[in-house]
């Protein structure tokens, strides 16, 4: 019999939106905040460069500036109306994480420093040294710790429960224990991050699994642009790993294998920091013309030249990486770099306030909510401004937060549905008891596989169809998989399989919704239509799980100040 | 392509009584991170191998575990810079949960009794409060500490008695008592000047060497010990 | 927190509380050494390079009869006993969590350094006997 | 990790011969002529021995602890192992300055 657990809101993921959201929740109801790792180790830690806001410390800047480069960066796809909020917002943001206590790194002025990012017209990104995100995140963990929030660390949530169109709940596995757990309450947060392993290539960390994603679809919840997935030009040759845009921000430029700083080409006026669609297609375009890296497919960062000292003090953690993983010694040797499967600029959609919202019409789900990597507020659009994506989760971690509160002052905790957990037993039960079959890395490879190939940086309609195929045949032998653990505690092979099955699910969805964007726009870029076509496709798709074939329908974009132009850089 | 031997300490509470050692052989780079290689005995040989793991590059924490003998993230450390015959164990000094998970409920425990968690009462300006660069490097290393454990789980002090406070938590002490815009030094100084503090630390360096940041541990324990006799 | 592990909490309470003795003795074990290293080096000098380094009751009567000396024999008397002592508490601190055994432990190392204290000194001080 | 090990069981010795010392020394109490019979045993060759292994128990825990009160008070984490090993030269260069003497007393003694 799983146990159950009765609280106001569940909040499902504790990176910086689930753990900013659940600071301004703690004091007035009560929050439970499930994580399938420790709060720290989520992905949120891993972010290096800065956070976006237009504080203006080193030039004059104004969030209209701000506003305006993530909307012209979103290939004009962001709804403006969030945009604006979220540039608004970004400079009480990161003045309050400061407040906290976030050890950002200084000005000689004792100001916040700022250094440039790709796609911002101004110094805006700002830092603490190459670990942002790590600070961040430890400075809002230990401010939850203060609040007292409550912690179910290493419990992986497998199924929202929703109550006639209202979420009641969710269930999860202790992963300690094996034991399941039913979690009743009157509001939930997905703030699950990306799933940026459904690629064979990336930054994302291995808890990157889209599990938010998969739970929403399967609960009847439309997912909205998840063709947008960010590539980020940077990844260190050959494991992936993110070298942030901070080391193009202080001054480092792309080279090709005639030494040639190429990106002057494709962006005369921004160069090296052009927006990363951009940046990661001229780094493919180089390779496919032969001007890899000894033929090979990467191409160099150069960064010796800002001087040793500078490179120590304010990029410790890259200088560390490229000694450690590939024996450079960036001080003096340029960074071999290809780009990497990085970010999901689609996900869960969302109003102003973070609720998810069911349709086109943008109806909300009572009681759901969602922010961060696993939300569409779709201040991101086609393609994200670096940096840009940590301001979004404290931004909407927060409104997230606030907006439940009122929620929850008027709404009743529905009723659990009968069994709750029936599904999920009967899940790992089956994945538990079959004896012979297949492993499931070897789905996870060939998924990882074919959606690298036919459903990345470039692509047309028969390779996207075959990147779903293949994914939707992946996912029919999913029955077929044996696990060598049949244990109850710390099954981490159990919990790689349910993550394997959310991977499958939305990986599915990407290359579908990606099939019905007959255009190029941000980093959806096909090679069949190269061409932005703003009259039949500036609009947000939205995908709806059927039985069959997903349903499309599509959700207009909020243009307010900025008309679509032309994108150049 | 080379063939790198591990010798993996096992432990399932479901079958086993006590730990012992299993042989794996994986083909490897010198250049393959050993977390790369455990996945590949675990999705490849035997699903039942369980370790916990993360971001893969050295910044969420989650990968600590001896490996030949030394505390170090799996994800860290490469091939080359432990040799062919690798022997793989859980952290020392904490409870075995399962293989090379171990129980950190603990360490936990003495990260929360610090009171880790900036306090700065007074009412914020509309911008930011100043900090001047010099200040703000005081904690930037401290400031960079992952809680993998490593360093606790590598002290004789804890070892030999874990209610000491340990090195971690006293990293993240140093770094809020050290940080000129927090309030709270006092309450903080008292939580952590008894008879399982700082005092416990002996200078022994293990800490050092085990952090994977490569933070001088120690020298913030020295420097708290100074504060403690306001000197 | 089971009441099982309450019980045990409050038991090794005392064990908590005692042991290294806080930021003064941490000084103290560092100002004593510091002394110590010096005395010892004089000591070492005084009996081993400047003089015959040949013990007998004669040259330690000598000595001890100089009020001076006194003085010297006493601080080191007194230092290296409170340093060694003090080491040891800690080390007891370090490996004896069991209250018992602890509290044992601790009462013979007050009882004999007590005796050792008064030992020396009746040497030292008390010299020449009548 | 061995410098400290080290330090401790030297320390622990340390104490221990501090004892013996005491005790030793308080023969004076007992007159001239005991104090002498006891001093003549412990200026025999094996206890001239001793007494060299003391000199060297003595200056690693001296010198160790030097290096321990420069690194609380005045850092040098960063270069422990490097001070360390300054200490030992230094800690080596008296404990052979001290030895000779001693040595020379015992070699005398066993030419005797």
């Amino acid at each position: 019999m799983a146990k159950l657990h009765t609280y106001d809101v569940l909040i499902i993921g504790a990176g910086l939106a689930g753990t900013r959201a659940a600071i301004e929740l703690a004091d007035t109801c009560s929050v439970a905040v499930l994580t399938k790792v420790f709060p720290t180790r989520s992905h949120s830690t891993t972010a290096q460069g800065g956070i976006a806001a237009a504080l203006g410390n080193m030039e004059p800047d104004s969030p209209e500036e701000h506003m305006f480069d993530t909307v012209k960066g979103s290939d004009y796809l962001g709804d403006q109306n969030q945009i604006e909020i979220l540039c608004n917002n970004a400079i009480p943001t990161v003045y309050e994480l400061e407040h906290i206590g976030v050890p950002f790194s200084r000005t000689p002025e004792g100001r916040i420093a700022q250094r440039p990012f790709g796609g911002h017209s101004h110094p805006r990104a700002c830092y603490a040294a190459d670990r942002t995100g790590h600070v961040i995140l430890h400075s809002l963990f230990e401010q939850s710790v203060r609040a007292k929030v409550n912690y179910y660390s290493e419990f992986f949530v497998t199924e929202l429960l929703l109550n006639g169109g209202t979420v009641c709940g969710a269930v999860a596995a202790d992963m300690k224990t094996g034991e399941l757990h039913i979690f009743h309450c009157t509001a939930i947060m997905i703030a699950t991050g990306g799933g940026g392993r459904i690629y064979r290539i990336t930054s994302n960390a291995h808890v990157g699994t889209g599990d938010g994603y998969a739970m929403a679809f399967n609960a009847g919840i439309p997912l909205q642009d998840m063709e947008f997935a960010q590539f980020h030009p940077t990844g260190l040759y050959p494991l992936g790993i993110l070298i942030t845009e901070g080391v193009r921000g202080e001054g480092g430029i792309l080279i090709n294998s005639e030494g040639e700083p190429f990106m002057e080409r494709y962006a005369p006026d921004m160069k090296d920091l052009a927006p990363r669609d951009i940046i990661s297609r001229a780094i493919y375009d180089e390779i496919a013309a032969g001007r890899g890296i000894n033929g090979k497919e990467y191409v160099y960062l150069r960064i010796h030249h800002i001087g040793r000292e500078a490179i120590l003090k304010k990029l410790p953690e890259i200088y560390k990486f490229c000694m450690t993983y590939v024996g450079v010694d960036c001080t003096k040797d340029p960074i071999p770099v290809m780009p990497t499967g990085h970010y999901m600029m689609g996900g869960v959609p969302t109003d102003t306030m973070g609720r998810v919202i069911a349709d086109e019409n943008n109806t909300p789900v009572p009681g759901l909510y969602a922010a961060g990597e696993a939300a569409c507020e779709s201040v991101h659009g086609a393609n994200r401004l670096g940096c840009n994506s940590l301001v979004d989760t404290v931004v909407f971690g927060r409104r997230t937060g606030k907006d439940m509160r009122e929620y929850l002052a008027e709404a009743q905790r529905p009723a659990l549905p009968a069994g709750p957990e029936k599904k999920t037993e009967a899940l790992i039960k089956k994945l538990l008891s079959k004896t012979d079959g297949i492993r499931i890395s070897e789905l996870r490879e060939k998924m990882q596989g074919t959606m690298m190939e036919n459903c990345g940086a470039y692509r047309e309609e028969k390779r996207m169809q075959k990147a779903y195929d293949e994914v939707r045949e992946l996912a029919a032998d999913y029955d077929k998989i044996a696990l060598d653990d049949k244990t109850q505690q710390f099954n981490t092979e159990l919990q790689e399989a349910l993550e394997l099955k959310n991977m499958l699910d939305f990986a599915a969805a990407v290359a579908y919704s990606a099939m019905q964007r007959k255009e190029s726009r941000g980093a959806h870029s096909r090679v069949d239509f190269t061409e932005r076509d703003d009259a039949n496709f500036l609009k947000h798709t939205l995908l709806f799980k059927t039985d069959k074939e997903p349903h499309t329908a599509w959700r207009d974009v909020v243009i307010t100040r900025y008309q679509p132009k032309e994108r150049k850089y | 392509m080379q063939k790198i031997r591990f010798r993996i300490k096992r432990f399932n509470p479901a079958k086993d009584r006590r730990p012992h050692f299993e042989d794996f052989t994986v083909e490897a780079e010198p250049e393959t991170p050993v977390l790369d290689c455990l996945h590949e005995i675990k999705w490849h040989q035997d699903g039942t191998l369980a370790f916990r793991r993360s971001c893969g590059h050295a910044i969420c924490g989650s990968c600590a575990m001896t490996i030949n003998g030394q505390n170090r993230l799996a994800c860290q450390t490469l091939v080359k810079n432990v040799g062919k015959n690798i022997i793989v164990e859980p952290l020392r000094s904490f409870p075995l949960e399962k293989d090379l998970i171990v129980n950190l409920d603990r360490f936990y425990e003495r990260f929360y009794s610090i009171m880790p968690y900036f306090v700065n009462n007074s009412p914020p300006p509309d911008t930011e409060r100043i900090q001047w660069p010099e200040d703000q490097e005081l904690i930037d290393e401290a400031a960079s500490c992952i809680l993998c454990a490593s360093c606790t789980s590598s002290c004789p002090s804890f070892w030999a008695d874990d209610d000491y406070i340990g090195p971690s938590a006293l990293l993240k002490a140093y770094r809020f008592i050290f940080d000129t815009r927090d309030q709270a030094q006092k309450e903080r100084l008292a939580l952590i000047n008894t008879s399982k503090g700082p005092w416990k630390c002996h200078t022994i360096f293990n800490c050092n060497e085990a952090c994977p940041k490569d933070i001088d541990i120690t020298n913030a324990i020295a420097r708290l010990k100074l504060k403690l006799n306001d000197l | 927190m089971s009441d099982e592990k309450k019980q045990e909490h409050t038991q090794s309470m005392w064990v908590r509380n005692t042991g290294t003795g806080g930021s003064r003795t941490w000084l103290f074990q560092r100002l004593t050494g510091l002394f110590i290293v010096l005395i010892i080096l004089l000591h070492f000098g005084i009996n081993h390079l400047i003089g015959t380094g040949e013990v007998t009751y004669d040259v330690v009567a000598n000595r001890l009869s100089n009020p001076l000396w006194k003085c010297f024999d006493m601080a080191f008397l007194t230092f290296a006993l409170y340093h060694g002592f003090a080491g040891v508490w800690v080390v007891v601190a370090d490996y004896v969590q069991t209250n018992s055994w602890r509290l044992a432990i601790y009462s013979a190392l007050i009882l004999s350094g007590i005796l050792l204290y008064a030992l020396g000194t009746i040497t030292i001080l008390g010299f020449p006997f009548k | 990790m061995v410098s400290w090990a080290l330090h401790r069981l030297s320390g622990l010795a340390l104490v221990a011969y501090l004892c013996l010392h005491i005790f030793v020394i308080h023969n004076l109490a007992y007159g001239p002529e005991r104090f002498d019979r006891v001093m003549e045993l412990l200026g025999s060759p094996a206890f001239k021995l001793m007494e060299i292994g003391l000199l060297g128990v003595i200056l690693y825990h001296a010198f160790n602890g030097l290096r321990v009160i420069i690194i609380d008070f005045w850092g040098g984490t960063k270069i422990q192992k490097q001070l360390f090993w300054i200490m030992m030269v230094i800690a080596a260069a008296l404990f052979v300055a001290g030895a000779a003497p001693i040595a020379g007393h015992l070699l005398n003694a066993l030419a005797h």
